[in-house]
């Protein structure tokens, strides 16, 4: 078990892409961290360099109190969850689950042991003598996940582990992710551009754009005070709408004003809240919930109604913003500033 | 007189490929006089060089021309196996058909006593040498070997001069031609590699004179080291490696200068030509010979009666004439001493001796070769006995002794008697084959 | 508006349409058979054909000239009486064995040496190439003077003299021939199995070398247990594929020996070629092609029982 | 200008798509010597064994024929021998036989592609309904050598079935029977296989029928394996040696291959001459891998068909 | 333009798999068609039969009045977008859209006119020169749209079209796609196993299960009155808690019952309501609301719960649904039956 430390690392690859830029950013013992950010935005990278698959051009990465700069792969004492499984084709799951141990000289009652109990927790106790082809991506994905928990390593990395599974089973293997983690109190990174695994699965969540570090915080951090128009629209969905301030006449000019699809209401603005009239374009039926696409001038905005609520395509009607789910933001730098007074 | 309306075409088998613009100006200007002289006869001719692999294929696929030449060895095989025309009927008609030499027509005569192909020129084996070598070991080069004996010591003494060369040297190639040097020496020692004819014939390899050759090469190879590094050759690069002056005496036909001053422009004065020494191996022997072999010209089985007829013309008018009738002697050595081809090169007689020296009185004018080159050889040639090549599956024989020579020559511990047995086998094997064959 | 699902078949069903030839060319039958059409020509002209041919000499005694007549076996009875067939049968094999020793293994560590080459791989894979492209008859002539055997004592020797060695036979001598075409061959052809081996390389999931690392493989380890198992399909293809490949020895005997000295380096090829076409008259077509026959059966029936043999492992 | 850098960013992207060494490991001490001296060695290996002996051929092509013989491995002891050259060219004709070559070549070239694309579109692509039979039959030739079959191929070409014309002397009767290549099908098929399906039906409903499918969307997607095979096919009618023997005849110079020209003067021609003249006839497949070999060499073709 | 009717289609291939089953379903002119189910339910299948890429067993497709079961692709006048792009890799995005058109034999003015056009809806205009390799798995998706949309065909076939996209792309795409289509009027089919694509794009949606439709119907019919368990739990995430009646005290042991997370309040039960108490397991913070993992006895629920509520893991508390919305299901056949008196 061992925190990890990020100290001004940087990453140029060769052909000069700044993939990532001086990444200062500690990780506790135990600790689910979670990067996310748009494709591009260096979280791979930044994995990769803990592992020890990457080059570190600058700074400094420590797991425990070790520098890892240029220690092997192997002797790091990690494992990792490929976005793509990396299972090794011509060993059947068992032997996949086995390998990394057989090759830390684990005894094989000891292997055989831990195999087994993991087989038994992922559900692939029917499956341990067939080979990779012969399983769903399901069940791929949770050999991948299988040879990770067996090593019991002082870290797990995980790159985008439930990319390709579909709705339902990602919902549950994320399930099965965090009861584990929990359990072993392993410290984790995990990376992912969806948002809505970012935000049930992390004990914190690091936010990246472009190899730069935008915020670091726990879910509720990031979804009730983003720092930057860029947070704020990332996290969340549908979007956080951002406007001009003065498009609600507030404020003024050099200010914009965010508030999320779910804080609008139907009809006219109560006391505390700010109103205004909109189009309504499109309305995306939820089951539970609908989404409204309205167009305000030359924007859109979309609000979260409930199904009670009726509006029609086509017409226009009045809605409102209660004032405390404003956020202002900064027009030049986009970051989030005071309500103006 | 063949009706004027019906007229025949024929192909004929011209030079072979390469020739000079000269010769083939020549041939084709010989066409031209067999056609005038023909009426209702079209000759095409087709550049033809007979070569063992590709010659049965080609016949099969009629891709011959109606009148080809083949060797000696082969004409008979041929025929018993019908594939070429019987000529019997038309060779009868001229007169030249009853002097032929025995031997020579045999040749060309099936198991039926059909006459298949006709003779058109035939060679001794002879003994060459380096004329330029033999005077540098301080040897006589007008003097040349008389015994088995004094080509060893003369061999010896070669290589005593000049190490680089070989003394004397034979053709080591797995390609038949081992086979056949070997068979010409042992009938110089009074051995004989197979008896009887067709399907009758046994093979003899375990003769005293194979074994009396393979002895005196064994011995010049390991004992007296005189034989060169490359045993591995064959008819043609022997003749390449004797022009460069790397051998100094070897083994091969009585024509071969023809070649040597074709292919790799042999410098003037170092060949000269000997008879193979005549030695008798002992109790068991035959008498010695010279191997002797030559060209047949045979007619394509797939030929109508008056292609044939027409081609046997051809025949007589392209091979034979210049042999048997004065005209056509000078035309022919004339047309060659025009292109510098070598006129005079000893040959054997395919008809009687009476018509060789005629033959040979007629073409005098133009003889060009230098005598003392040929002097020892004619000297002694009309002497010797001549032995024709084994009857039956000739080539397969050659073929089967090719490895005996090269365990000889490649293995110091070889045992002589007990190759030649097992190789021996082989031979009646491919002795029965080609019988069945027919 | 809602469908319950029914049971299977309680819908009126319509009558399926039917096949015409109208639907046939419609739905693409006639330019399949335009496009099968040259293949089809070439290989049954070219390929099956004589092969049914051939099956037929098998069982003929034929000249070509004469018409053939119908022997039964005994084409195959005197092939396996003919005291060269088993001659030629362990020249065979020795110089298939011999191959499949050095050249088997020699591609393999090579490609992937320079599979981990980081700068001018090209270079490196085009000189391993370079003597494929040299033609084999360019090339087993360079050889003969090499060896040794167009005059003089040959490259080899040379080469060996410096280190004090005697000079060898090679080619001339009946232990050294096979060895020799064997060195030759390796020679000639290992570039196109390096080639092979590269490609199927490149093939190699990089990720599945990462993950290994991050298991704790060191290079040894990935090679063992990542890179071998990979090529094991393609390695067990490039294996049968150069036995059979051997076992039709016929350039390098019959260019640089002709099957000598003394029969040393007689292949199963070789003597098919003599059968066919060694003496003048065409009398051994028959044996010839009861030879080749045997030959192919032996092939594949080889092949079957190696593909079998070695499926469970292929598989990946 | 811009070509140079993007070439060699090429080539370093490519460097990390495969290998089992890890950037990282190539900075510790005992990979970098360990491999970099194993690379050494290679490069020197290679360098001697596949270069080497071309060298050695075109240097003695200039060399005196008795300084072959006598030391082959000194360096012009008695000067160069340009004659050599010429000689083959002139008087050995390997220019001619060179120039036959080229165009049997270039036939048997065009004629394989067009078979192996054909034939392996239609049993790839359009999947006919015996496909499975032709392709076993197409395998199983792979067992029966050239050799074995020369003499009843060559029985037929000489009379073919239907056409009763010898193809015998004719450049026709080496470019057909050379394109029944069941390796070149295989290969090409296996490509095709690994192409994506979509793209073909994503063609068919664009509106491509069988041949538009062919020609503007198959074959485009197929240069890699087009160089691999064609390379073969070239390579392969440079080898040729006795099928031209027999069907080109072996007398015929205004139709025959250097394949065939060169065993046959061998025994004729002094050593100097002939080392010329094989130079001569090595030297056009160099030159033409030399030029072609990029696209091959980085085996993006073979890759394509191995997989799967 | 044209309507599609599937008429007793059915499709077995030749390992005797029968994909699709009798399948009787007619798409109106310039209707949304959604065809969902999971993995392997035959969606494809039946799309590839109206493409004419695959054979029809049994049965007759007609687009238009015209039978199609033997017509070629390239004559039904129809486009498809597949899931993996299939974009020509020799092709530029230029030649990629224009492909189709010059092979109808389209007008040089009139092929520049609608690709530029086409480009311009779908932000490519810069990129036209480029390859497919050197383009965004967003672009390329973009450029497969394109290459449909050029067409104008009768008949759009779409997918799994937005299967390969990241979570923001997804939802921009997909109000791409939909005003395109309503504004062309092309009647359209649309496959996908994501249930939240089916709810907010479909005019209407048909459920298929093993090659057996189950049920065809707007979205709001299948959400609300889902004719079987299957459907019930396929539409709506998290899924519909369908538990045996007498957990709740309802009804016959021969009944199940199902409520929809949303319908989950806390607190005890009112009037018309059915409460139970229940132990909380996880509770995942989605940013407006939180889903809370219930267990009651051997069961798990799902709750969606506003944010407000606070509920903490590892308590128990009381629960409620409004009688209103609970729906019965017969337990041996799984349908839908009338609420028990
Ligand atoms: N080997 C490489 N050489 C050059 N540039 C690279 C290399 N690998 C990645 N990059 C670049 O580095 C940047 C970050 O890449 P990285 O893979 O870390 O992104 P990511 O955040 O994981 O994105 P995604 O969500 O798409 O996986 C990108 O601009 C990418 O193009
Ligand atoms: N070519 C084929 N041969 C045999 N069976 C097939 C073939 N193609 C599909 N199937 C089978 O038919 C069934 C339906 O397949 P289909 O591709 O239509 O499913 P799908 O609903 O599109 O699934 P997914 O959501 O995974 O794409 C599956 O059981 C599948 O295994
Ligand atoms: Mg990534
Ligand atoms: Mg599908």
């Amino acid at each position: 078990m061992a925190e990890i430390h990020f100290e001004g690392v940087s990453k140029v690859y060769g052909d000069g892409t700044r993939a990532v830029n001086d990444l200062d950013l500690a990780i506790g013992e135990g600790e689910f961290m979670v990067f996310v950010g748009p494709s591009g935005c260096g979280k791979t990278t930044a994995l990769r360099m803990v592992a020890g698959l990457e080059e570190i051009t600058d700074g400094t990465i420590l797991i425990g109190d070790r520098v890892m700069n240029h220690v092997s792969p192997k002797d790091r004492d990690i494992a990792m969850v490929f976005q793509n499984y990396a299972l090794y084709p011509h060993m059947t799951v068992e032997q996949n689950l086995a390998f990394g141990l057989k090759l830390h000289k684990i005894s094989k009652p000891e292997i055989a042991r831990r195999v087994h109990e993991a087989a038994a927790a992922l559900n692939l106790d029917q499956h341990l003598q067939r080979k990779p082809k012969a399983l769903s991506g399901g069940q791929r994905q949770r050999v991948a996940l299988g040879r990770a928990i067996v090593r019991e390593p002082a870290v797990f990395l995980m790159d985008e582990p439930l990319s390709n599974l579909d709705a339902a089973l990602r919902v549950q293997t994320r399930g099965e992710i965090l009861t584990l983690q929990k359990r072993l109190g392993t410290t984790t990174i995990y990376v992912t551009h969806d948002q809505v695994e970012a935000m049930t699965m992390g004990d914190r969540i690091a936010v990246m754009r472009e190899g730069v570090l935008q915020q670091q915080g726990t879910p509720e951090e990031l979804y009730t005070r983003p720092v930057n128009t860029f947070v704020a629209t990332f996290i969340g969905s549908p979007a956080m709408n951002v406007v001009p301030a003065p498009v609600l006449k507030l404020g003024s000019d050099s200010s914009l004003v965010g508030f999320r699809p779910e804080h609008i209401r139907v009809g006219p603005a109560l006391n505390g809240s700010v109103g205004f009239n909109a189009g309504v374009e499109v309305v995306e039926y939820l089951g539970d919930e609908q989404l409204a696409h309205l167009r305000l001038g030359e924007l859109s905005l979309v609000a979260k109604l409930p199904v009670a609520d009726h509006v029609e395509p086509g017409t226009a009607a009045a809605f409102a913003v209660s004032r405390e789910a404003l956020l202002f933001f900064a027009v030049d730098t986009g970051f989030l500033t005071d309500p103006p007074s | 007189s063949a009706s004027a309306s019906s007229s025949v075409s024929i192909s004929v088998a011209s030079l072979v490929p390469g020739a000079t613009a000269a010769a083939t100006a020549q041939f084709n200007n010989q066409v031209k006089q067999f056609e005038k002289a023909n009426p209702g006869i079209n000759v095409k001719s087709v550049q033809y060089d007979w070569t063992a692999p590709t010659f049965a294929a080609e016949l099969a696929a009629k891709t011959l021309p109606t009148v080809f030449t083949v060797p000696f060895t082969d004409g008979d095989s041929l025929g018993d196996a019908g594939q070429l025309a019987n000529l019997t009927k038309y060779v009868k008609t001229y007169s030249w058909s009853k002097d032929f030499d025995k031997a020579a027509i045999a040749e060309g005569t099936d198991a039926k006593g059909q006459i298949v192909a006709i003779p058109e020129a035939a060679y001794a084996q002879g003994l060459e040498y380096n004329r330029n070598l033999f005077a540098n070991a301080g040897l006589n080069p007008n003097d040349p070997p008389k015994t088995w004996a004094q080509v060893e010591t003369d061999a010896k003494a070669i290589v005593l001069h000049d190490a680089q060369v070989a003394g004397f040297s034979v053709m080591g190639a797995n390609d038949n031609t081992a086979g056949w040097i070997l068979t010409t020496m042992a009938d110089a020692f009074g051995g004989r590699m197979e008896k009887g004819i067709g399907a009758k014939a046994v093979a003899t390899f375990d003769n005293p004179g194979a074994v009396a050759a393979l002895t005196f090469d064994h011995n010049l190879r390991w004992n007296d080291n005189a034989m060169g590094t490359n045993f591995n050759l064959s008819w043609g690069t022997s003749n390449q490696a004797f022009a460069a002056g790397e051998i100094g005496m070897f083994i091969s036909g009585s024509d071969v200068y023809t070649n040597m001053v074709q292919g790799f422009n042999i410098p003037a004065g170092i060949y000269g030509l000997a008879a193979l020494p005549q030695q008798s191996s002992g109790s068991g022997a035959s008498s010695p010979g010279e191997l002797g072999g030559g060209t047949l010209a045979a007619v394509t089985p797939f030929a109508s009666k008056a292609q044939i007829a027409a081609a046997v013309k051809w025949i007589n008018f392209f091979y034979i004439s210049p042999l048997v009738t004065k005209a056509g002697a000078i035309r022919n050595a004339k047309s060659l001493d025009d292109d510098n081809q070598p006129v005079g090169v000893p040959t054997f007689p395919i008809f009687s001796q009476k018509i060789y020296n005629q033959d040979l009185k007629w073409e005098e004018p133009y003889i060009n070769v230098p005598e003392t080159a040929f002097a020892p050889f004619n000297k002694s040639i009309l002497k010797d006995n001549l032995v024709p090549e084994p009857e039956a599956a000739t080539q397969a024989i050659y073929g089967d002794l090719d490895s005996v020579v090269e365990q000889v020559l490649t293995n110091q511990n070889a045992n002589i008697p007990a190759l030649l047995q097992a190789a021996n086998s082989a031979g009646q094997a491919s002795i029965a084959q080609a019988s069945a064959s027919s | 508006m809602s469908t319950a699902p029914q049971p299977a078949g309680a819908a009126p069903k319509r009558k399926r349409v039917r096949r015409t030839p109208a639907t046939w060319v419609k739905r693409g039958g006639l330019s399949k058979f335009l496009f099968l059409l040259p293949l089809l020509l070439v290989f049954g002209l070219f390929s099956w054909y004589p092969i049914v041919r051939l099956v037929m000499m098998s069982l003929q005694f034929t000249n070509l000239v004469q018409p053939a007549k119908w022997i039964g076996l005994a084409n195959f009875s005197e092939v396996i009486h003919d005291p060269l067939f088993l001659i030629a049968v362990k020249n065979t094999a020795e110089f298939a064995g011999l191959a499949l020793v050095f050249g088997y293994p020699i591609p393999l560590i090579i490609s992937v040496l320079i599979s981990e080459v980081r700068k001018r791989r090209g270079l490196y894979s085009a000189l391993a190439y370079l003597p494929v492209v040299i033609p084999p008859v360019v090339g087993v002539l360079l050889w003969k003077t090499f060896y040794g055997d167009s005059g003089g004592i040959g490259v080899f020797n040379t080469i060996l003299g410096w280190v004090g060695i005697h000079p060898q036979e090679w080619i001339q001598s009946t232990s050294q021939a096979i060895p020799s075409l064997v060195l030759y061959s390796t020679w000639a052809n290992a570039g196109s199995t390096v080639i092979i081996y590269l490609a199927a390389l490149t093939g190699v999931n990089r990720e599945l070398y990462e993950a290994a690392s991050v298991d704790g493989a060191g290079l040894w380890k990935k090679l063992w247990h990542v890179t071998l198992p990979q090529l094991r399909t393609i390695l067990l293809i490039t294996m049968i594929l150069q036995i059979i490949g051997t076992a039709q020895v016929f350039i390098e005997p019959w260019l640089f020996t002709q099957g000598g000295p003394a029969n040393a380096t007689l292949t199963v090829l070789l003597l098919i070629y003599d059968y066919a076409f060694g003496n003048s008259i065409g009398a051994a077509y028959g044996e010839a092609a009861a030879l080749s026959l045997m030959l192919v059966a032996f092939l594949a029936v080889f092949s079957l029982i190696y593909l079998r043999a070695t499926r469970a492992w292929s598989t990946s | 200008m811009t070509v140079l850098p993007f070439r060699r960013k090429q080539r370093a992207y490519e460097a990390r798509q495969q290998g089992l060494v890890l950037d990282d490991d190539w900075h510790r001490p005992s990979v970098k010597w360990g491999l970099g001296t194993a690379h050494v060695l290679l490069l020197v290996l290679l360098v001697i064994v596949g270069l080497g002996p071309i060298l050695w051929l075109f240097k003695s092509a200039i060399t005196t024929t008795q300084d072959t013989i006598v030391s082959p491995m000194a360096l012009f002891p008695h000067g160069i021998a340009w004659s050599n050259l010429t000689d083959a060219w002139n008087n050995l004709d390997v220019g001619l036989y060179l120039k036959n070559t080229v165009v049997v070549a270039i036939g048997s070239w065009i004629s394989a592609i067009f078979i192996a694309t054909t034939g392996a579109y239609a049993l790839s692509v359009l999947q006919p309904r015996f496909g499975k039979v032709i392709m076993a039959a197409l395998l199983t030739t792979l067992f029966v050598p050239a050799v074995v079959l020369l003499v009843p191929l060559y029985v037929e070409v000489v009379d073919p079935p239907f056409i009763h014309h010898s193809f015998a002397g004719n450049y026709f009767a080496i470019w057909l029977p050379e394109s029944a290549n069941a390796f070149n099908v295989v290969l090409m098929k296996r490509f095709f296989d690994n192409l994506p399906r979509e793209i073909f039906e994503a063609a068919r409903i664009d509106g491509c029928g069988p041949f538009r499918l062919f020609f503007n969307i198959v074959i485009p997607m197929s240069r890699p394996i087009l160089g691999v095979v064609s390379i073969f096919a070239i390579l392969a009618s440079f080898k040729d040696y006795l099928w031209p023997l027999l069907v080109l005849g072996d007398t015929n110079a205004n139709l025959q291959t250097v394949a065939v020209h060169l065993p046959q003067i061998e025994p004729f021609t002094p050593l100097g001459d002939f080392l010329a003249a094989l130079a001569l006839s090595a030297l056009v497949p160099i030159v033409g891998f030399l030029i072609f070999q990029r696209g091959f060499l980085r085996g993006t073709g073979l890759s394509g068909a191995l997989k799967g």
